[in-house]
């Protein structure tokens, strides 16, 4: 019933220069590794990316910084990268920053039809510049518009083939707004099964939000390795 | 001017001052920095969830090496395990969960605390903006906002202030205010020192806050 | 006048008709009522997905006995099966999913169709108001919004208009009609006539359409 | 951590008169069967029901309309009821009906701190009296209020000591939504595990929503009973 990609390559072929694009993911977990990579070999130019983040230097969203691929970056925090950066500082990179949750509901709004919402979120802060201020029941609120993108690329731990999606833990972060806010949503999954064999109950992404499915590896970088040690028994 | 203690000891005193302000059956955020640090002065007896903003309600320990699940991150980005009665949702529901006053608490760190209780905790000017993340949000989605800091700059300037410099986060948000020198709260009429830290007089306090400051009448020394 | 078809037949050409709106890939909703009958029409070889808007995307047959789930309706609140590749959500969900036009295909029943797309069909005045349900956010939904229904009233009155005297379920929301008598597009500029059904001339057609109705080039009779 | 309780009249409790509760459900699927029985023997009375239909005239909420507790109904359908269309022509009864979309989305506004947003939904129809339309891209919509209750009353399949809530099938509707949009929720489930139990993956309800509940056995009414016959093989 969808589009089963083989190829990463083929998979964000219908991505192109001054596309906006969304990408799944919160910090590097749950992004969508292999369609990244994928974006890079293209070297579409000009792209306006949403994603909270902007990957690291040499790893996710960071690779299409490097390449110069990106011209507009709308997210909430891009601290953990020196590329951007530099770029922001060059005037080659604009940056639209957004609060977190302004960013997941504007995200849900465009996928939902919700043209606009109010939300506290930014009242009385340089955000409010330019934006309409509307009280109610005596709060003052901040108008808010949706976000929709051209393709959406996200990564889910488990899919089928009628494009219905399962997250993992915290990978599933944007994913799923992300999937329903594209014109065109490509999911990079980990498992790839028959419609049918997923519970029901426990899909996350219905298929209708999915166009493109492709089965890949993931590499999984860890940004904090904090585990503790075996032998410091107790505490919390 | 009162004896030091090394800054880690400081820190670790504000964190488990902060604890104090959970109750069981409280669901808390806590920031990334020093907030962090409170979870690990959690009292064992009290049943406190904590909620990560990436949409994982239920953060747990710091995992072993053989339990590392690189899919499972708090907020900081930090790779941790999951609570008992965990549960995980999408950004949104999180944030759902945050704007909808779901929270009992949040405990911040920041830059500047006014007498209003506005707060500066995301960009100094001039300086890179690395991004508000999801602070914005969190400053309106809680019951209780707790802002733990160091009471002043590097420089010694207050950072607790009659009006912020620098661009705020959120006006008229911060509940409470826990330092290295005091507890203080924001009231209808202004600060009030509700706490002093150990070493630390109430003149001391006064003179290194820059707004006024009321004295509650039950004020006491702060014990953790 | 044409040659009578009973009742029965008339709703299974409306329906059989109906279902050649349908192409494989397509998510499509089904109204309460002659549009649900729709359902039992589509060919096997087409892999459509019927949503219901209380959560289910996928449904299926209905149960035998020993297959009945209390649990597992339709919008018409009949007890149903999940089709293969089904999933269910919440109702906030389904509408959002409604709302941001994510469904191909919406069928739905129509008391009047007004010339420029203007949807009637929940509430007659000076009767008992039920409730619009799902409709209203339906009718904006859909990729393609089709209306079934008769050509004319009970009492011979077209029920195709210039404007509808009804209270309006949305504006300006149809794109085609499938009445017993005829499937009319709504364009930029009006009604225009696409194909007859058996028995039925142009010129009847257009005697018993209460707006103007323009001729397709290519137009044809229907084929059920 | 949560309250657990054994007594369905202690689970309601908290409803008094004038409050505005909450009911999930569609039809009779998913409706807290055993917590409307209690609130009918609590006698309490003038209350405001937000609920997507009102029950039929012998179970679920009709049994409140029966018993006169209803002073206000807001919902999508209320057809199903003679006893409703009754009190609404002798004017013992309010009705506020919603687009069931924006009913739903007016429920995942209250709980989620959205006072108000834009919906397409009701333009130009008797609906958009007296609400302001504004117009986003060239298309018309309706600003719309969130909404919120007293109490929540909502019904799960599973439900954990931490309040953490399992819905099954098409039972799940309104429940979520209104188990966020409640200042008290109760919760009625089929069945109640210790916290740890549940898939963390899973959980359509987080706890955090979630104030009390109680394990009941339910009846589940069946409105329309449309079985095939195991003869009549083949079809759709």
């Amino acid at each position: 019933m969808k589009q089963i990609y083989t190829s990463f390559d083929e998979a964000v072929q219908h991505i192109q220069d001054y596309s906006t694009i969304m990408v799944g993911g919160f910090g590097l977990v749950g992004i969508p590794e292999n369609l990244i990579l994928a974006l890079v070999r293209s070297n579409v130019q000009h792209l306006t990316v949403i994603s909270n983040n902007c990957g690291v230097d040499d790893w996710g969203l960071g690779l299409l910084l490097e390449n110069k691929q990106i011209d507009k970056m709308i997210g909430s925090y891009v601290g953990e990268n020196k590329e951007f950066e530099r770029q922001v500082i060059a005037g080659e990179l604009e940056v639209e920053l957004t609060p977190q949750g302004t960013l997941a509901e504007r995200i849900r709004a465009g996928g939902a039809g919700i043209p606009a919402f109010y939300t506290p979120a930014g009242v009385g802060t340089p955000l409010a510049e330019g934006k309409e201020v509307r009280t109610f029941d005596g709060k003052d609120y901040l108008l808010q518009t949706g976000l929709k993108a051209d393709v959406s690329l996200v990564r889910a731990a488990e899919g089928d083939t009628y494009g219905n999606l399962i997250y993992n833990k915290t990978a599933r972060n944007f994913n799923p707004m992300m999937a329903a806010a594209g014109d065109i949503t490509i999911a990079e999954v980990e498992a790839l099964t028959e419609a049918g064999t997923l519970h029901p109950d426990h899909i996350h992404t219905p298929g209708i939000y999915v166009q493109g499915l492709i089965e890949g590896k993931q590499e999984k970088r860890i940004e904090r390795y904090t585990i503790r040690e075996r032998t410091a028994e107790g505490g919390n | 001017m009162a004896v030091q203690k090394d800054k880690a000891a400081l820190r670790e005193q504000i964190a488990r001052r902060a604890e104090q302000e959970m109750e069981s059956g409280m669901y808390v955020n806590l920031g990334i920095g020093m907030p962090t640090m409170v979870a690990n002065y959690i009292d064992p007896d009290k049943q406190v969830v904590l909620q990560s903003e990436n949409g994982l309600i239920g953060i747990g320990r710091f995992p072993y090496e053989d339990e590392v699940d690189p899919d499972l991150i708090n907020a900081g980005k930090e790779i941790v395990t999951e609570a008992k009665g965990a549960s995980y949702c999408d950004s949104a529901e999180s944030f759902a969960m945050i704007r909808g006053e779901h929270l009992d608490l949040a405990v911040l760190g920041g830059m500047e605390v006014a007498a209003n209780g506005d707060l500066a905790n995301w960009m100094i000017p001039g300086k890179m903006i690395k991004g508000m993340g999801g602070a914005m949000d969190i400053v309106h989605g809680s019951k209780k906002v707790v802002i733990i800091m160091d009471h002043v700059s590097k420089h010694g300037e207050p950072k607790i202030v009659q009006e912020c410099s620098l661009p705020l986060t959120g006006t008229g948000v911060v509940d409470r205010i826990i330092t290295d020198r005091a507890v203080i709260d924001v009231t209808e009429t202004g600060l009030t020192l509700v706490e002093t830290a150990p070493g630390w007089t109430i003149d001391e306090i006064t003179e290194a806050t820059g707004a006024p400051l009321a004295v509650a009448e039950n004020v006491k020394e702060m014990t953790v």
